[in-house]
C-alpha cells in the first residue's frame, strides 16, 4: 500500500510535469484534472481499504534520497491512512469539481501544474517519517499552494494575500524546524523512529509542544496566527480554496497530532492548558470574525478558523486526559477531534464548492450583491443548505456528532485533578457552546443573504445553475454529510485503531449496538442516535403535512409581499448581511474588534444618498502584526543610511572592528 | 409485547405534548388577562385558532421558495420530536436514549434555524429584523442552556434525560447550590426562547419591538398554524424540561404499574399547569426590554449557569 | 598526474595573454568560453586522477570540489557573458577594445582564483586572492559611469586595506610557523602547517587570525567590512556580479577556513568561533534589514549575498560536524544559486533596460520563462524546499537550536526577515501588470536552468563522494 | 650583536616616529615629504635586515623602498597635487589632538599584543613586529582621519611600509621581494587611479566624500 501511495504521488508529480508540457493547449485542463482525479481516487480507495482491512499494520520504506546519511523515510500507519483518506477524498472531489469549474479558469497555466503538485505535497506530508522529509514536503505544500493563491495575481489583494501567506508559512516551518531540532538533539537523530525512542524531558517536551503549536497552528489558522488564512483561501480558485480550507488545515492538524502524540508522547499536563486556551480563543474569535464578513468565501475561510479551534479543543483535552492517566477519556476527546477533522473537510469543501458555483454563476463574492439565488440555482441551494446545516452542528447531520462527542469529553473532565484544568475546561466548554450558537447565526446569514430574499443586483438575477459535474460533487458531499451524521458508529469504529495507536485506548465498538446508536462511554451515561432522530423528524414532518393537506385545506394563493403600503419595494430595502450581523456586532464586536460604524443620514427633504460604513479591525493585525511591521520598517530605515556612507567612514568601521578584535585578543588570557 | 407497550407509551407521550400545548397557551393568556383585569379569551381559544388557520387558504408571497413552504413543517417536527423525547410523566421512554439533553437543545436549534431562514425567504426587511434578532437571542441563550445542561449532567453524571430524572428521584441529591443556579438560568433561557416578556411580546405586532412575529409576518393559513402550534409545543417542551430536570418528583420510574403512571401523569400535569400560571404572573411584573439589553438579561443566565458548572468542577458536593 | 592541476592554472593564463591580443570581441567571447570549458574539463578530471601535493600546489578533500565548482561556474558564466556583452555592445555601453580588456581580465581572475584554491602555500593563496580582487576591480569599473567608477574606487580602497591586513596576518602565521618548522617555504605550506599547528604559539596564532579575519573577511563581505560589495555587484557587468557572488566570496571564505583549521588543530588558541558567530549574525541581520530599502535589483541580491555569507560564517563559527557540513553545503549551494539569480537578473535588466525594480513589473506576463527562472532562484536562495539551500539551513538551524537556542532564534529571525524582503521584491517584479519593453530575451537560458537544476538535485540527493569530502573537511574544521 | 639590534631597533622606532609626524601633518606637501622620509628610513631598515640575515634578495626590497617610495611616488604625487592646485591647501585633520592620543593608544596596544610572548623568537624580530604593527595601525588611523584622496593614499602607503618592515623582520620569509614588488604595483595603481580618474575634473574636488555623491540607491523614489 505504501508503495502504491508513493507511486500515486509520483504519478501526481508526473501530472504536474505533464501540465507544464501541455501548456496552453485547450485539452490541458480536462486531462490534468482527470489524471489527478484518477490518482487521488486510487489513493483514496487504497487508504480506505487499508483503514478497513488491517489498520494496525505499519509499513515503512526508506528511499536513498533526502538528507545525506539519513535517506527519505516513509511510513503508513492508521493515522496516516485516516488522513490519506481525508486528503484524497477532498482531492478527488476537488479534481472532479474542477473538471466542470475549471473551464472558467482564465489562467490555466498558473493553476494546473501547481494543483497536481499540491495534491502530491499534501499526500507526502502524511507519509513522511523523518524530520527532513516531513518539513520538505510540508513546505513544498505551502509553496505550491502559494503559487495557486497568486495564480490570479492581477486581482487586487491577491499578491498581498500570497505574500502574507508564504511568510507566515515559512515562519511556521521554521518553528517546526526548531521543534525537530530539539527532538533530534545535537546528534541529529532526524528519523521519527529515533524521536519516538528518545523520550524527551518535560522541559524539552513542553518547549517542543509549544513550537509545534505555533508551527502547525500557523498553518491550521490558530488565532492569532490565522491572519493569512482569510486572505489566502478566498484568493485561490474555488476548488483550491476547498482544498486549502478543507484539507490543508487538516494536514496541519495531522502534523500536530503526529508530533505531539506520537513523537513527543509525554508532554507535561500543563501544556494542555496552553493548547486549550488558544483553542477556545480560536473557536470564538473565528466565528465572530466570520460573522463580520460579507465576502462569501472570506466568511467561509474565517469560519474554518472556528472549526480548527473545535478540533484543537479536542486535542487539548486528549493531552490533559492522557497525561493524567485517563486513557479512555483521552480516546474520547481524540476521537471527537479526528471525527471533526473528517466532518469539517466534508462540509467545508462542500460549502466552498457552493461558493465557487455562486462565483462562476454571478462573478460575485460579495453577499451584499447577491440574493434570491434559490430560484436561479435551486440545486446548488439545496447542497449549500445541507452544508450550512451541517456546519452549524444541527442534528441529524454530521457536524453535530463531533461536537456532541467533544461535549461528552468536556463532561468527563471533572475527573481531572489539576486546578488549572478544572477552571480551564469548563471555560472552554462555555466558549464552545457560544461558538456553536454563533455558527448557526453565521450560516443563517450566509445562506439567507446569498440564496434567499430577492436578488440585489443584475448579476444575481441573471445567475444560471452550474454544470452537472459540480452539482454532482456537491450532492455527493451533501449525502456524505448525512451519512456521517446518521451512521457515526461506523466512522468511530474506523477511528478506533487510529486513536488506539496514539493514546493506547479506543472507544468501545459502536457498530454492533442496537438501533445503530453510539455510546461513547456507557449506555447509562450518554448516547445518541442520528438514524432514529432522522426517522422521527422525517416521519413526523411528513405525517403532519399529509394530515394537514388531507384533513385541512391545501388551497394556496400567490400574492405580492406585504409592502406596508409602499408599492414596489426595491431590493435595497432588504436586510443586508451587515445589517443582519449588526446586533451581534453591537454585542461582541465593539469590544473585540473595535468596530466603528459611521452613519451619514440625510435630513428630511435632502435628496442625497445616505451612507453607512462599518470598519472592523482584526485585533491580531492591530496589536500583533501592525506593530511588528512598523518596527521592522523603522529598523530598516534606521539602518539604511549605512548604504550611503563615505569611503572614509567605511574604513572607520573596518578600523574600529579591527581594534575591537585586537583588544579582545589582548584581553584574552 | 413489552416493545409494543413501550411504543404505545412513546406514542401517548407524543400525542400528549401536542394535545396539551394549546391548552397551556390558553391558560397563560387567561391568567395574564385576569391579572390585567380583562376577562380574556376562553381557555380553548388556541385550539380553535389553529383549527381556523388550518382551514384558511395559505397566501404565499410571489417570490416565496420551496423552503418557505416546507419550513413550517420542519419547525413543527423538530420541536415536536424534541418535546416527545423529554420524559414527562415517566422515565425510560422507548426512544429517550436516541437523543440526550444536548441533542434536544440542538434539535430546538434546528427548528430555529429553519424558522430564521423562512423569515428571510421573501426578502422583506421585517423578516430580516426578526431573523437577525432571533439569532442574536439564540446565540446568547443557547450557550447558557448548554451550560445548564453541563451543570445538571455533572450532578447526575449523565446527559441522558431519563437517567437524570431517575437519578434525581432514586438518590435525592437534596438542595444543591449549582442546581439552584441552574434552575434560575434555565428559567431565563426558557423565557427568552419562548419569546415571552421581557424578551419578546407574543401579543405585539408593533414592527420595531417584535422578533418572532416579525419572522412569521408573511405567513398565513396552514403554515401559520404549524408555526403557532410549534410555538405552543415549544412552551410545553420547556415546561416539561423544567419539570423533568429540576422537579422530577412523582415521575414513574421503575414500575410502570397503572398507579405509578397515573401518579406521574397527574403530577406532571399539575407541575406544568403551575408553570403556566406562574409564567404570566412573572410577565406582568416586568416590562419588555430594548433589543440591546438582551445581553444583560441572558448574560445573567449565562453567568449563573457558568457559575454552576464551575462549582461542579471544583467539587461534586456543590 | 599533475597535468590537470597545471592546466587549471596555465589555460587561463595563456588565454588571458591570447585574449589581450584578440581584437574582435566575437572571437574573444568564443575563446573565453573555450578556455573556461578546458579549465572546467581539467577541473573535472582532477576528480578522476589521484590527489597531488607539491610544495606550492595541493589538492585535498577541501579544495577538490571547490575547484570543480569554481571552474564550472566560470564556464557557465562565460557562456552567459558571451550573450550578455553582445547586448551591451548593441546598447553601446561597452566598446570592443574594452571587451578585449574584459575577457583578458576574466581569464586572469579565473586563473587567480584557481591558484588561490590549489595553493599549498599561504603566500601563494594570498597572491591568488589579491590578483583576483584587482582584476575584478577593473571589471567593475569597466562601464566608466560615475557610479561605476565610484564603486570600483570604493572596492579598490577597501579591498587594498583588506589585502594589507591579510598580508600582515600571513606574516604572523609565518612567524609562528617558522619557530616550529624552521625558516623558508615549509613554514608556509598548508599540509605542514596543519600537521604541526598544535605546537604553534597560540597567542600569536590568534592574533594572526584576527588580521586574516578582517583582511579576508573584507573579501567575504562580512558586515561591517561589506561596504564595497553591494556597489561592486550593482555597477559592474552582470557576469562579474555572478562570479563575485558565486566564486570570489567563496574563495576568500575558503582562505579564512584554511586558517580556521589551523586554530582548530590548536586547542590553546582563542575561541574564534565566537567571533565568527558574532560577525555572521551581524552580517545576517544587518543585510536582512537592508534588503527592504533596496531599489536596484542587483544591489538587492548583493545584500542577499552578504546575508548568506553571514549564515555560512555563523555555521562554521558554531562548528561541530553537522553545522560545518551545513556550512560547506551552503557555500556550494549559494554560489550555484546566486550566480543563477544573477544570470536571470542580467536578462531582466537587459530586456527591461533598467535595474530599478520600481520599473520592472509583471515579468511573469511579459517573460514567463525568465520569471520562472528568477522565481525559482529566489525561492531557492530563500531556503525553501526542495532546493539545496533548504537542506543546509535545515541542518544548521536544527543542530544549532539543540545546542545554542538563543543563537538559533537570532538566526531564524534574520532568515525570516530576509525572506520577507526577498519575497516582497520578487512578487513586485513578477506579478501585476507588465511594464516596460516586452522584447524577447536573445540569450540562452541554459546556464540559468542548469544551475537551478543542480541546486534542485542537491536538495533531493547529494552524491556520495561529495558527502564524504564534506564530512572529512567538517571534521578538520572542528 | 647588541649594537646591530640597537640600530635595527632605532630604524624601526624612527619609522614609528615618522608615522606620528604624518599623523598630524596638515599641509599636503609637508605630508609628502615626511612620507618620503619614512620610506627612506624603511629602505635603510630593510637594508639593515638584509645585512643582518645576510639575505641579499632583501636588498632589492630595500632598493624598491628607497627608489620607488622614497623618490618616484612622492614626486608623482607632488605633480598631481600641483596639477590639482591643492598644494597650498591646509587640510584640517579630523580631531587633531585626540587622534594623537588614539595613536599612542594604538602603539600601546600593539606592544601589548606582541611583546608578552617573547618566547623562542629573537627579540629584534619581536620589536620590529611591534613597531611594524604600530605603523600599520597608525597608517590606517591616518587614512580615516583625512578627507583628501592624496593624504589617504599616503596613509595607505605608510601602512604598507609597516607591512614591509614586518615582512623583512620575519626571518627567511620567502617571496618577500615579490610581495614588496606587488605592493609597489598596487600603490602605483592607486596613484594611477587618482591620476586617471582625474578626480578633480570628474568630481570638482579631491575630497573623497564627493565620490560618494552618486551613491547606490540614492534618489530613487519607492
Amino acid at each position: 500500500m505504501l508503495i502504491l501511495a508513493l507511486s500515486c504521488v509520483a504519478a501526481l508529480l508526473a501530472t504536474a510535469a505533464l501540465a507544464v508540457a501541455l501548456g496552453r493547449t485547450a485539452s490541458a485542463s480536462p486531462i490534468v484534472y482527470a489524471a489527478s482525479l484518477a490518482v487521488s481516487f486510487v489513493l483514496l480507495a487504497g487508504a480506505l481499504a487499508r483503514l478497513v482491512a488491517d489498520p494496525a499494520q505499519i509499513s515503512t520504506l526508506t528511499l536513498p534520497i533526502g538528507l545525506p546519511g539519513l535517506g527519505a523515510h516513509f511510513r503508513l500507519d492508521a493515522l496516516s491512512a485516516f488522513f490519506l483518506v481525508m486528503a484524497n477524498l477532498g482531492g478527488s472531489a476537488a479534481s472532479l469539481y474542477a473538471l466542470g469549474y475549471g473551464r472558467h479558469e482564465t489562467a490555466p497555466r498558473r493553476v494546473l501544474p501547481f494543483f497536481a503538485a499540491y495534491l502530491a505535497g499534501m499526500n507526502l506530508v502524511v507519509l513522511a517519517d523523518d524530520a527532513f522529509t516531513f518539513l520538505l514536503t510540508w513546505e513544498f505544500m505551502s509553496l505550491t499552494s502559494w503559487a495557486l493563491v497568486v495564480a490570479h495575481h492581477d486581482e487586487p489583494g491577491n499578491a498581498r494575500a500570497g505574500y502574507v501567506y508564504l511568510v507566515m508559512a515559512s515562519f511556521g516551518t521554521l518553528a517546526l524546524l526548531l521543534a525537530f531540532g530539539l527532538l533530534a538533539g545535537p546528534a541529529g537523530a532526524y528519523a521519527f523512529d529515533a524521536m519516538r525512542a528518545a523520550h524527551p524531558g518535560p522541559a524539552v517536551a513542553a518547549i517542543a509542544l509549544v513550537l509545534v503549536l505555533v508551527g502547525a497552528g500557523s498553518k491550521a489558522g490558530v488565532v492569532p496566527l490565522h491572519v493569512w488564512l482569510p486572505l489566502a483561501h478566498p484568493a485561490a480558485p474555488s476548488h483550491v480554496s476547498a482544498l486549502m480550507s478543507g484539507v490543508m488545515t487538516k494536514i496541519a492538524v495531522y502534523g500536530f497530532v503526529r508530533i505531539v502524540f506520537d513523537l513527543i508522547g509525554t508532554p507535561p499536563w500543563w501544556t494542555s492548558i496552553i493548547v486549550l486556551a488558544f483553542a477556545g480563543l480560536t473557536t470564538v474569535l473565528g466565528v465572530l470574525y466570520a460573522l463580520m464578513q460579507h465576502d462569501l468565501k472570506r466568511l467561509l475561510a474565517y469560519h474554518t478558523v472556528e472549526n480548527i479551534g473545535i478540533i484543537y479543543i479536542g486535542l487539548g483535552l486528549a493531552i490533559a486526559f492522557q497525561q493524567n492517566g485517563i486513557p479512555w477519556a483521552a480516546a474520547l476527546a481524540l476521537t471527537a477531534a479526528l471525527f471533526h477533522v473528517l466532518n469539517h473537510s466534508l462540509f467545508k469543501s462542500l460549502l466552498f464548492f457552493g461558493a465557487g458555483a455562486v462565483l462562476s454563476a454571478t462573478h460575485e463574492r460579495d453577499m451584499e450583491r447577491l440574493g434570491g439565488l434559490i430560484h436561479r440555482m435551486p440545486h446548488t441551494a439545496v447542497a449549500f443548505l445541507v452544508g450550512c446545516a451541517a456546519i452549524s452542528a444541527l442534528p441529524p447531520l454530521n457536524g453535530f456528532v463531533s461536537e456532541w462527542l467533544t461535549f461528552q469529553a468536556i463532561l468527563v473532565s471533572p475527573q481531572l485533578p489539576q486546578w488549572g484544568l478544572k477552571l480551564m475546561v469548563p471555560a472552554v466548554g462555555a466558549l464552545l457552546a457560544l461558538s456553536a450558537a454563533l455558527a448557526a447565526t453565521c450560516f443563517v446569514k450566509a445562506f439567507g443573504i446569498t440564496f434567499l430574499g430577492r436578488p440585489r443586483t443584475r448579476a444575481a438575477e441573471a445567475a444560471q445553475e452550474v454544470d452537472r459535474i459540480s452539482l454532482a460533487v456537491m450532492f455527493a458531499f451533501a449525502l456524505l454529510c448525512f451519512l456521517a451524521g446518521i451512521l457515526p458508529g461506523i466512522i468511530i469504529d474506523r477511528l478506533g485503531p487510529v486513536v488506539q495507536g496514539l493514546v493506547g485506548e479506543m472507544l468501545p465498538p459502536q457498530s454492533g449496538l442496537a438501533w445503530l446508536s453510539i455510546v461513547p462511554i456507557a449506555a447509562g451515561r450518554s448516547s445518541y442516535n442520528g438514524t432514529i432522530l432522522l426517522i422521527f423528524l422525517a416521519s413526523s414532518a411528513t405525517l403532519t403535512a399529509i394530515f394537514v393537506h388531507r384533513f385541512a385545506t391545501r388551497a394556496t394563493r400567490r400574492a405580492p409581499i406585504w409592502d406596508c403600503g409602499y408599492p414596489q419595494l426595491s431590493p435595497a430595502t432588504e436586510y443586508t448581511s451587515s445589517s443582519f450581523a449588526m446586533p451581534i456586532r453591537r454585542v461582541f464586536g465593539t469590544t473585540v474588534f473595535a468596530v466603528r460604524e459611521k452613519l451619514d443620514m440625510p435630513g428630511p427633504g435632502e435628496t442625497r444618498a445616505a451612507h453607512f460604513q462599518v470598519k472592523v479591525f482584526d485585533p491580531a493585525w492591530r496589536y500583533a502584526y501592525g506593530p511588528l511591521v512598523r518596527t521592522a520598517t523603522k529598523t530598516a530605515d534606521r539602518l539604511n543610511p549605512l548604504q550611503f556612507l563615505t569611503i572614509r567612514r567605511y574604513l572607520t568601521l573596518t578600523f574600529s572592528a579591527l581594534i575591537v578584535l585586537l583588544i579582545v585578543v589582548a584581553a584574552w588570557r | 409485547m413489552a416493545l409494543i407497550l413501550d411504543l404505545v407509551e412513546q406514542a401517548v407521550q407524543m400525542l400528549l405534548v401536542v394535545a396539551i400545548a394549546p391548552l397551556l397557551l390558553g391558560v397563560t393568556r387567561k391568567v395574564k388577562a385576569r391579572l390585567m383585569r380583562r376577562r380574556g379569551p376562553p381557555l380553548l381559544q388556541p385550539y380553535s385558532d389553529i383549527w381556523k388557520l388550518l382551514h384558511k387558504e395559505a397566501v404565499l408571497a410571489t417570490n416565496a421558495s420551496w423552503l418557505y413552504r416546507t419550513a413550517p413543517y420542519v419547525i413543527f417536527a423538530a420541536t415536536w420530536v424534541a418535546a416527545a423525547l423529554v420524559p414527562t410523566y415517566a422515565t425510560g421512554l422507548l426512544f429517550s436514549w436516541s437523543a440526550d439533553l444536548i441533542a434536544i437543545v440542538a434539535l430546538i436549534g434546528t427548528g430555529r434555524f429553519a424558522l430564521a431562514l423562512a423569515g428571510m425567504d421573501v426578502g422583506t426587511s421585517f423578516g430580516g429584523i426578526g431573523a437577525s434578532r432571533e439569532m442574536l437571542i439564540a446565540s446568547l441563550a443557547e450557550p447558557a442552556m448548554l451550560l445548564v445542561v453541563f451543570a445538571v449532567a455533572l450532578v447526575a453524571g449523565t446527559t441522558q434525560l431519563s437517567s437524570i430524572a431517575a437519578q434525581m428521584i432514586d438518590t435525592p441529591v437534596g438542595l444543591r447550590v449549582s442546581l439552584a443556579l441552574a434552575t434560575f438560568a434555565f428559567v431565563f433561557v426558557a423565557v427568552a426562547e419562548n419569546g415571552r416578556i421581557p424578551i419578546d411580546n407574543p401579543a405585539t405586532h408593533l414592527e420595531l419591538t417584535m422578533v418572532h412575529e416579525a419572522m412569521v409576518l408573511e405567513y398565513s393559513g396552514r403554515h401559520l398554524a404549524m408555526i403557532e402550534a410549534a410555538a405552543a409545543v415549544r412552551l410545553v417542551l420547556y415546561f416539561s424540561l423544567l419539570a423533568c430536570l429540576f422537579f422530577p418528583f412523582g415521575m414513574a420510574t421503575a414500575d410502570k404499574s397503572l398507579a405509578a403512571v397515573s401518579l406521574g401523569l397527574s403530577s406532571y400535569l399539575a407541575k406544568i399547569l403551575a408553570f403556566a400560571v406562574l409564567l404570566p404572573i412573572g410577565e406582568t411584573l416586568v416590562a419588555k426590554m430594548r433589543v440591546f439589553r438582551y445581553p444583560v438579561f441572558l448574560g445573567g443566565a449565562f453567568a449563573a449557569a457558568a457559575l454552576a458548572v464551575f462549582l461542579q468542577f471544583v467539587s461534586r458536593g456543590f | 598526474m599533475t597535468a590537470p592541476l597545471y592546466a587549471i592554472l596555465l589555460v587561463p593564463l595563456l588565454a588571458a595573454l591570447l585574449l589581450a591580443l584578440v581584437a574582435d570581441y566575437r572571437w574573444g567571447a568564443a575563446i573565453n568560453i573555450v578556455a573556461c570549458g578546458l579549465t572546467f574539463a581539467a577541473g573535472v578530471s582532477l576528480l578522476l586522477v589521484e590527489r597531488v601535493r607539491t610544495d606550492v600546489l595541493l589538492i585535498d578533500d577541501f579544495n577538490i570540489y571547490l575547484v570543480t565548482l569554481t571552474t564550472f561556474i566560470g564556464f557557465t558564466t562565460s557562456i552567459f557573458s558571451a550573450s550578455y556583452i553582445g547586448h551591451e555592445l548593441e546598447t553601446g555601453r561597452l566598446t570592443p577594445n574594452f571587451l578585449r580588456f574584459y575577457h583578458a581580465l576574466y581569464q586572469a581572475m579565473m586563473g587567480a582564483m584557481n591558484l588561490a584554491l590549489v595553493a599549498n602555500n599561504i603566500g601563494v593563496l594570498w597572491v591568488g586572492v589579491e590578483v583576483a580582487t584587482l582584476s575584478t576591480v577593473m571589471m567593475v569599473g569597466i562601464y566608466r559611469t560615475t557610479a561605476a567608477v565610484e564603486a570600483a574606487w570604493k572596492y579598490f580602497i577597501l579591498g587594498s586595506v583588506g589585502i594589507a591586513l591579510a598580508f600582515f596576518g600571513t606574516i604572523l602565521v609565518y612567524l609562528v610557523a617558522q619557530e616550529v618548522l624552521g625558516q623558508g617555504l615549509p613554514a608556509m605550506a598548508w599540509d605542514r602547517l596543519l600537521r604541526e599547528a598544535g605546537r604553534f604559539d597560540p597567542r600569536m596564532l590568534s592574533l594572526a587570525f584576527v588580521f586574516l579575519l578582517v583582511g579576508y573577511g573584507t573579501k567575504v563581505g562580512l558586515a561591517p567590512f561589506h561596504a564595497w560589495l553591494p556597489d561592486a555587484h550593482a555597477e559592474g557587468p552582470t557576469p562579474i556580479s555572478a562570479v563575485l557572488s558565486g566564486l570570489l566570496l567563496n574563495v576568500a571564505l575558503y582562505a579564512l577556513l584554511r586558517f580556521k583549521m589551523l586554530l582548530a588543530a590548536n586547542p590553546e588558541t582563542l575561541d574564534v568561533g565566537r567571533i565568527m558567530i558574532a560577525l555572521g549574525l551581524i552580517s545576517l541581520v544587518f543585510a536582512a534589514f537592508m534588503l527592504y530599502r533596496r531599489r536596484d535589483i542587483k544591489r538587492l541580491f548583493a545584500y542577499s549575498s552578504i546575508e548568506h555569507m553571514g549564515v555560512i560564517t555563523f555555521a562554521f563559527g558554531i562548528g561541530g560536524p553537522l553545522a560545518n557540513f551545513a556550512g560547506l553545503l551552503h557555500m556550494t549551494m549559494h554560489s550555484l544559486t546566486k550566480s543563477a539569480i544573477f544570470f536571470a537578473v542580467g536578462h531582466v535588466a537587459q530586456v527591461k533596460g533598467t535595474q530599478r525594480m520600481a520599473d520592472i513589473r509583471g515579468l511573469s506576463v511579459s517573460h514567463p520563462v525568465l520569471a520562472v527562472g528568477l522565481a525559482l532562484g529566489v525561492i531557492a536562495i530563500a531556503g525553501l524546499p526542495p532546493f539545496g539551500v533548504f537542506t543546509s539551513e535545515f541542518l544548521l538551524i536544527s543542530s544549532t537550536f539543540s545546542r545554542q537556542p538563543l543563537l538559533a532564534l537570532i538566526l531564524v529571525f534574520g532568515l525570516l526577515v530576509a525572506f520577507g524582503a526577498l519575497l516582497l521584491r520578487l512578487q513586485q517584479v513578477i506579478f501585476g501588470e507588465p511594464s516596460g519593453p516586452a522584447g524577447r530575451v536573445k540569450a540562452s537560458y541554459v546556464p540559468l536552468f542548469l544551475h537551478i537544476g543542480f541546486v534542485l538535485l542537491a536538495g533531493l540527493w547529494l552524491p556520495e563522494p561529495m558527502v564524504r569530502w564534506f564530512r572529512i573537511v567538517a571534521a578538520q574544521l572542528g | 650583536m647588541s649594537l646591530f639590534t640597537d640600530i635595527g631597533h632605532l630604524l624601526a622606532a624612527g619609522m614609528l616616529i615618522l608615522s606620528f609626524l604624518l599623523l598630524y601633518q596638515d599641509r599636503i606637501t609637508a605630508t609628502l615629504n615626511v612620507f618620503a622620509a619614512q620610506a627612506i628610513v624603511l629602505g635603510l631598515a630593510v637594508g639593515w635586515q638584509a645585512q643582518l640575515q645576510d639575505a641579499p634578495h632583501l636588498f632589492v626590497t630595500a632598493a624598491i623602498a628607497l627608489v620607488v617610495k622614497g623618490g618616484i611616488i612622492p614626486m608623482a604625487l607632488h605633480r598631481i597635487v600641483r596639477r590639482l592646485e591643492i598644494h597650498r591647501e591646509i587640510e584640517q585633520v579630523i580631531g587633531g589632538g585626540p587622534v594623537m592620543l588614539v595613536g599612542l593608544g594604538l602603539v600601546a596596544l600593539s606592544i601589548m599584543l606582541v611583546f608578552p610572548v617573547a618566547g623562542s623568537v629573537d627579540p629584534l624580530a619581536r620589536e620590529d613586529l611591534a613597531f611594524a604593527l604600530a605603523v600599520i595601525l597608525l597608517g590606517l588611523l591616518m587614512m580615516i582621519t583625512r578627507r583628501n584622496a592624496v593624504t589617504q593614499i599616503i596613509g595607505f602607503m605608510s601602512l604598507e611600509n609597516g607591512l614591509v618592515l614586518a615582512a623583512t623582520g620575519a626571518k627567511g620569509m620567502p617571496l618577500v621581494v615579490e610581495f614588496s614588488v606587488a605592493f609597489s604595483i598596487l600603490i602605483a595603481f592607486i596613484v594611477f587611479g587618482v591620476f586617471v580618474f582625474r578626480i578633480r575634473e570628474r568630481f570638482d574636488t579631491v575630497d573623497v566624500g564627493a565620490l560618494d555623491r552618486f551613491r547606490g540607491d540614492r534618489g530613487d523614489e519607492s
